[in-house]
């Protein structure tokens, strides 16, 4: 007898359908949390409002994208946001130099790094928490000394006209143009999670690798090519962050490491690998900007700020694991 | 008639889906030895994971000195006068023997003397146990669960691991303990140690107690017969075999003398097309290493493994599976991917090419799933998540995946461990549908009615050697006893004894 | 009568179970020896910057060393010695030395508590801790603002130079160091309890089939852990004179946590390794910018070097690894 | 020891020059390197100092402390120190002035006995920019106050001057926000505040430019925006963004580096060198404005070169960045 057949009472009934179908009851929370902050800050329902809320979404969206895949296959990215803002500034040196060079290098970089990260973590087995973590110590010597002095950083800081327009300029109405940007990311990830020969692959190693092993895959290539993505998700992160203010900062996006696995992890993504999606993770990364515009509105502070976020992503972790009862000990 | 020393009535577990236990109940005497035998997941262990307050019973009732009583904790059990040995070891390898002994505050003089009267000398508190080979770790296990000096000592399959000198000293301790008032519970699935030693013994099935007698009269066959069961009630019991005849036809797999390290040592048989060739063996004879080794999941020492006669150096399960070598391992748990749904399981071999890693052909791809999941008779009313399906669906995805993949050479390894009867069945009749249409299988058994069932030859194993090669229908009791290394009898093949 | 095979023999074992903490401080001394070399006047001064600047590091890789041990991670260990050190300075403000001794305990008791209260939600929630503790450091890293909304604080003047040494004298720092190590550690690696903690992180199963209370021992090195954390919030308060509540010292401190527990000869996957050689990887960690510094070279390529060591070990533990399996 | 210290430095090893250490706290900024750069070009101007060993190293009082240590056992003769905090670094300050090291503290102040300071009038800083910005409001609405980081001694002296012009300024609300100096995150977050609150004027702590843009981001109509002689500001305010311009040169730098030399050379300068800051916007300051502005230099680059009496250096020793045998 299965497991379906035993869901008798209706919470656990709703807790099944939850645990297959998470991006539905964020959607639930997400526009609850929407009209409440409308309520107390109606002007979120302008076009304004609603224009910054998916300007400011994007960048984040993008950086937990990076986290979804990573996380997927039992991984994660620390150095996410210091490939994101080395990328920026290598794009904004060479922004003389016109868009393709500038952007080549600067997504180089991102997949260079994101590489580097898949073959310490593929073939040296070296734990994905440890790779990242000194690869990110690495990333912040490597920027620090670029950008001091006369450091190979230490060119211009302008930004590609470009990055500035996808950051900020507006498509219509309330959409920006960054909009279309995550949008046609979404597309792509989504559809290459569910519908590629890599996407089935990137479950599979998350859920058992030996069970990938043994059907035959190099479970090596896999990750190397997971954590390449994740490096170029990355770069584009750092290049739609700075778009947003025009410039480049050495620790620009390092606030967003946090909640960009925050994002994924609240949009139902295991931090063991195996499931969850990027579906969840956008909606995730709307919730904790609108979250962020409610608490602004607020007046509160950054402290009290952060220990909201803390206790959201404690919660619905907590939540995941009961309704789909997949405890770790 | 005396009090019992333990009394379990009704024990039933339950693992989600699978169930370990239905109904056993036991008894053990003051000052006997008991042995417990069963076919492998007859629920032996978990029957002795409850007695010790491992895990906690679905439902039934533990009484000692006629007392009722539930142990939370293993410490719980020994301070009850329950002391076991684990089938897995229960030595924490990073730690010394001084810590481990610390662990469980057994008294160091209380284990040194333990391991002296089992005439083991020079041992080290200071050593670690990871530097320890594993018949000597299953001693240090039996020293530690002595020192405690228990009323009831459990040992799970602890001769399964130990030369022949070692496990003759586990027998004397036992009939000292023994001699001494204390009682034994004994898991073996060496017959003739049970014969010898065990005052009566107590046979599972499928989770439930089917006979208790004393061994030394019923015998071999008797035993045999109760763990076997006769079965022929529940579902047709026909033999199929291949009808052509083999002679003359070049061999798909090929196995020439290979070896590995203590494990396995200069085996060397043949699976032809259309053949399905069965190794039968104990309990950790080897059979494990051989599988993995053809099937590239590790490497052997020496010897060759031949596919339609070019040789195949695997270094990596892809290597073997582009050579349409297909492993379905022991363990469920190696390839299972447990929360993904039933298609995904289905279709993983399909993605390990690199250039199958675009986009999948939709169509193509769920056409073959959905003809695996018919051929199979897949249970998909849980294909959300395959953790979610029953022990023998759960069998079925990991075969499934390969029909779904294509494969010319089949490695099964025990198909039918812990599935339920109708299952079982199912299975056979696949497996010899896969031979007729021309893969040649190799499977290992560990329910000695299957090599009869589905199996044209079988290959016994022990101690690592190929010992006979013998019809697959020489009879039940013929094949254990060749497991058991009396290769006197019904040997065909000059191989025979020579070990 | 039979002899166990002839095992390991002594030396062999001591060199795998002490070989790399005895590499991990020949390393420390030798960067010392060097950069003694590289100023005019090395003495106390020099002796005092090496320790009293790494203390808090020390402490902090220690805290994160026994979770490491147990077979977990605490990603909360950086926020909570600056929420520690908050706490402190924020009490310790124009107080006398008595009060501030008291304060120290009072400080010391908060980061147990709330590093136990991590524990056991890990434990009870079944989420793992790895996030468990990334959701504390959140909202521990806020509280440190809400105990102290801006730098600032202070601590007894007299209470200082007991903790940390005043300029030219490296001893109170070493002694400390020295004090937890001997007082605490040894004693609890000794222990029942001490045994269990790697027990769990080597083999949870054997672990528990060995009688141990898996969950008590996990919330209890957690109680362990926020022990050390307090120490490493305390001296950092001694060593400033004060308080600063930003989040980023923590995530720094974090890294750095990570890097000296793995320098430190610590297996990420639990079950082997101590505490001092986390410690002194952690101060061979802080002798590297310096050193730069010595050779001309910007100090922060020390962020490059530490990251680069951190990988290479593990990444040498995994070709280790992959060697076996081969052979 | 401080005599037998100053002796035995690298510095005399150099044949009577002098070894000049920097410590700043946040490496990368545009404002600070260009500081660390007017160090290096007074230097080499002065032509006695051989070597300027320069820590720019992103953190708090606590690394500048080690900071300030490595500097002092690396044997330099003077220190010229952008402060993380008014106090916390006295210890370790004053133990270098015991060892017979110059320290000036620069562009901040801090409270050590000995300790020269070259700083920028912050408080009146403060108020200045904080008056021009609530004329324009007509002294009334709403201001994101966009501050630096919290419990640096610049900061907080501008927010004392701040706080002066708010008490006459009755009708002017503020809605406090830290940048950390960190131009991308205030645009950030200015783009966020702006977007969600109504504000009619914005305060930086010299986060200037990329607030601008922030308004263009958030889409809102211009409101007034008041910062530093930042190149790229000072662009946009040529076009005609509407806001004011306070001065706070970064070569306060060079300042430092001046008082040092002539401590280290035994001519007494003054403990205290204080610049009084001056407001130009597009109506009262054009000239001066169009005169700083440079579209060749960095857009982070603060436009002041030379402060009579107190720099000697030329603009190009400055811009190249170079220090005594770089
Ligand atoms: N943790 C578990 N989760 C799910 N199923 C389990 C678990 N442990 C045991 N089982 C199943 O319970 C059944 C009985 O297992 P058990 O180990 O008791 O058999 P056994 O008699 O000890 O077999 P063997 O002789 O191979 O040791 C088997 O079908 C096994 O697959
Ligand atoms: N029929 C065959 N005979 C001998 N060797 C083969 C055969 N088919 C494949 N191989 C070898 O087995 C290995 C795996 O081959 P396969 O076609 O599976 O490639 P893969 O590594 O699985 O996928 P890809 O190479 O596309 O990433 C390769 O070294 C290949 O050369
Ligand atoms: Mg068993
Ligand atoms: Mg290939």
């Amino acid at each position: 007898m299965t497991a379906e057949i035993a869901l008798t009472t209706p919470t656990q009934r709703l807790s099944h359908y939850i645990s297959h179908r998470p991006v539905i009851a964020l959607l639930g929370v997400l526009t609850v949390l929407f009209i409440v902050t409308g309520m107390k800050d109606p002007a979120l329902f302008t076009t304004q409002g609603i224009r910054s809320t998916l300007l400011l979404a994007c960048p984040l969206a993008i950086l937990a994208a990076c986290q979804t895949v990573c996380m997927l296959t039992g991984g994660i990215d620390l150095s996410s946001t210091m490939i994101a803002n080395f990328a920026a500034y290598i794009a904004a040196n060479n922004s003389g130099a016109g868009p393709v060079v500038s952007l080549g290098f600067a997504f180089l970089v991102g997949a260079a790094v994101g590489a580097a990260n898949g073959i310490g973590i593929g073939v040296f087995k070296v734990n994905p928490l440890i790779m990242t973590i000194g690869m990110s110590s690495v990333l912040v010597g490597i920027v620090t000394v670029g950008i001091v002095g006369d450091g190979f950083l230490s060119g211009s800081t302008a930004l590609l006209p470009l990055v500035k327009t996808l950051g900020s300029a507006t498509l219509f109405g309330p959409i920006p143009m960054s909009t279309i940007v995550l949008a046609a990311l979404s597309l792509l990830i989504i559809f290459g999670l569910s519908r590629t020969g890599i996407g089935r692959l990137i479950y599979a190693t998350g859920d058992n690798e030996s069970a990938v092993r043994l059907a035959g895959t190099r479970s090596w290539r896999v990750l190397l090519v997971v954590y390449t993505i994740a490096g170029l998700l990355a770069a584009l992160g750092g290049l739609m962050f700075s778009g947003i203010s025009g410039s480049v900062g050495p620790d620009q996006t390092n606030s967003y490491l946090l909640p960009s696995v925050a994002a994924a992890i609240i949009g139902g993504t295991s931090i063991l690998g195996g499931t969850g999606g990027f579906a969840g993770t956008i909606v995730g990364a709307f919730i904790l900007t609108v979250l962020n515009r409610l608490l602004t509105g607020l007046e509160t502070t950054d402290a009290v700020r952060q220990i909201i976020y803390g206790i959201i992503v404690l919660t619905l972790a907590w939540f995941y694991v009961r309704i789909t009862g997949q405890r770790t000990d | 008639m005396a009090q019992e020393l333990l009394q379990a009535t009704g024990i039933a577990k339950q693992y989600g889906s699978v169930i370990a236990l239905r109904n056993a109940n036991l008894s053990i005497h003051p000052g006997e030895s008991h042995a417990l035998l069963g076919a492998n997941g007859a629920g032996k262990s978990t029957f002795v994971k409850i007695l010790t307050g491992v895990i906690n019973s679905s439902a039934g009732q533990l009484s000692v000195d006629s007392v009722a009583t539930c142990f939370s904790s293993p410490a719980q059990a020994r301070q009850a006068g329950i002391a076991s040995v684990f089938q897995d070891p229960a030595l924490v390898s990073d730690l010394t023997v001084a810590q481990n002994l610390r662990l469980t505050g057994t008294p160091r003089a209380g284990f040194a003397r333990a391991l002296d009267d089992l005439g083991i000398t020079g041992f080290d508190p200071g050593e670690q146990i990871a530097d320890i080979s594993l018949p000597f770790l299953r001693m240090f296990d039996l020293a530690r669960a002595l020192a405690h000096q228990p009323r009831l000592l459990v040992l799970d399959e602890i001769t399964a691991a130990l030369p022949t000198d070692l496990a003759d000293r586990v027998f004397d301790s036992m009939r000292r303990h023994t001699a001494a008032g204390g009682s034994v519970l004994f898991i073996s699935h060496r017959l003739e140690e049970i014969i010898e030693h065990c005052g009566r013994c107590t046979v599972f099935r499928d989770g439930r107690d089917v006979a208790t007698f004393v061994p030394r009269e019923g015998g071999e066959s008797r035993i045999v017969q109760s763990m076997l069961g006769d079965s022929a009630g529940l579902v047709r019991e026909e033999a199929r075999r291949s009808s052509v005849s083999f002679d003359g036809v070049k061999p798909q797999l090929e196995v020439r003398s290979v070896a590995a390290g203590e494990q396995l040592a200069d085996v060397s048989f043949a699976v032809r097309p259309g053949e399905v060739v069965a190794v039968v063996a104990l309990e950790g004879q080897g059979q494990d290493t051989l599988f993995e080794g053809i099937a590239g999941a590790q490497k052997f020492d020496s010897g060759e493994v031949l596919i339609g006669g070019n040789p195949l150096s695997a270094s990596h399960p892809a290597k073997a599976i582009a050579r349409g070598v297909a492993f379905v391992p022991s363990d469920r748990a190696h390839a299972l991917l447990p929360q993904r749904p039933i298609s995904e399981n289905l279709a993983l071999p399909l993605f390990r090419r690199t250039r199958t890693w675009g986009p999948i052909p939709q169509k193509t791809v769920s056409a073959k799933v959905t003809r695996t999941v018919e051929r199979l008779s897949i249970d998909t009313r849980a294909a959300s998540q395959a953790r979610r399906l029953s022990g023998g669906n759960q069998q079925k995805l990991t075969i499934g995946r390969w029909l779904t993949a294509g494969f010319d050479t089949l490695l099964l390894f025990d198909p039918t461990r812990g599935i339920d009867i109708g299952t079982k069945h199912q299975i056979y009749d696949l497996i010899r549908d896969i031979a007729d249409e021309g893969a040649a299988v190799l499977m290992y058994t560990s329910e000695l009615r299957e090599v009869n069932l589905v199996a044209d030859r079988a290959v016994v194993l022990y101690r690592g050697r190929m010992v006979a090669e013998l019809a697959a229908d020489v009879g039940d009791e013929a094949l254990l006893s060749a497991a058991h290394g009396f290769t006197n009898t019904h040997s065909h093949s000059g191989k025979g004894a020579t070990s | 009568m039979i002899a166990i095979n002839p095992g390991v023999p002594t030396l062999t074992r001591l060199r795998r179970r002490h070989g790399w903490l005895a590499g991990v401080i020949v390393l420390f001394v030798v960067l010392l020896i060097i950069r003694a070399s590289q100023v005019p006047t090395f003495g106390g001064f020099g002796l005092r910057t090496v320790f009293a600047g790494s203390l808090a590091l020390a402490f902090l890789a220690m805290s994160q060393a026994i979770v490491v041990i147990s077979g977990g991670i605490n990603m909360a260990v950086g926020a909570l010695m600056v929420f520690t050190n908050c706490l402190c300075a924020s009490l310790m403000k124009d107080q006398s030395l008595p009060a501030c001794i008291g304060i120290t305990v009072v400080g010391l008791l908060a980061s147990v508590l709330i590093s136990t209260l991590m524990g056991w939600i890990t434990t009870v929630s079944g989420v793992p801790d790895i996030v468990v503790t990334l959701a504390a450091s959140f909202i521990i890293a806020g509280a440190a603002f809400l105990v102290l909304p801006t730098p600032g604080g202070g601590i007894a003047p007299d209470l200082q130079p007991l903790l940390v040494g005043g300029f030219s004298n490296p001893v109170p720092a070493i002694i400390l160091l020295t004090l937890v190590l001997a007082g605490i550690w040894w004693p609890f690696k000794r222990s029942r309890w001490g045994i269990a903690t790697y027990a769990i992180g080597s083999n949870r199963s054997a672990a528990y089939l060995s009688g141990v209370n898996v969950r008590i021992t996990r919330i209890r090195t957690y109680a362990l852990s926020g022990l050390f954390v307090g120490f490493a919030g305390v001296v950092t308060t001694a060593f400033t004179g004060g308080g600063e509540p930003r989040a980023a010292i923590g995530s720094a401190a974090l890294l750095t946590s990570v890097a000296a527990v793995v320098l430190g000869g610590v297996a990420i996957s639990g079950g082997t390794g101590g505490l001092v050689g986390p410690v002194f990887a952690a101060l061979v960690l802080g002798l590297i910018p310096p050193l730069m510094l010595g050779l001309g070279w910007d100090p922060n390529l020390a962020q490059v070097a530490s990251g680069v060591i951190l990988i290479l070990v593990v990444l040498f533990g995994g070709l280790l690894q992959i060697r076996r399996r081969a052979s | 020891g401080g005599e037998k210290n100053a002796d035995s430095t690298a510095g005399t090893k150099a044949g009577g020059k002098f070894v000049i250490g920097v410590s700043n706290t946040l490496a990368g900024n545009g404002w600070r390197e260009e500081m660390i750069c007017a160090v290096k070009a007074e230097s080499v101007a002065s032509g006695v100092v051989s070597k300027v060993i320069a820590v720019s190293k992103n953190g708090g009082p606590t690394d500048q402390i080690q900071d300030l240590q490595s500097l002092i056992s690396q044997g330099v003769n003077a220190i010229v120190v952008n402060p993380a905090d008014r106090d916390k670094l006295n210890p370790v300050i004053e133990e270098a002035i015991a060892q017979g090291i110059v320290v000036v503290a620069v562009d901040s102040p801090v409270s050590a006995k000995g300790a020269y300071v070259a700083v920028n009038d912050q408080k009146a800083w403060g108020k200045l920019t904080a008056e021009w910005l609530f004329k324009q409001m007509g002294g009334t609405g709403k201001v994101l106050y966009m501050r630096g980081i919290e419990g640096v001694p610049a900061d907080s002296d501008r927010h004392a001057g701040v706080k002066e012009a708010l008490a006459t300024y009755s009708g002017i609300t503020v809605k406090e926000v830290w940048t950390g100096w960190d131009y991308t995150k205030a645009g950030e977050i200015a783009v966020q505040e702006l977007s969600s609150g109504s504000y009619q004027g914005v305060w930086t702590s010299g986060t200037d430019y990329t607030v601008v843009n922030a308004i263009q981001t958030a889409g809102i109509k211009p409101i007034p925006v008041t910062g530093q002689e930042t190149n790229a500001f000072i662009g946009q305010l040529i076009n005609g963004a509407p806001g004011a311009v306070t001065t706070n040169p970064a070569i306060i730098g060079g300042v430092g580096a001046h008082v040092a030399i002539e401590a280290l050379q035994g001519k007494k300068p003054n403990l205290q060198t204080i610049l009084t800051p001056k407001v130009l916007d597009a109506t009262t300051g054009k000239a001066d404005l169009q005169a700083a502005y440079d579209p060749k230099l960095d857009q982070l680059y603060s436009s002041t070169f030379s402060i009579d009496g107190l720099t000697t250096f030329t603009r190009s020793q400055l811009t190249s960045c170079k220090g005594p045998g770089e």
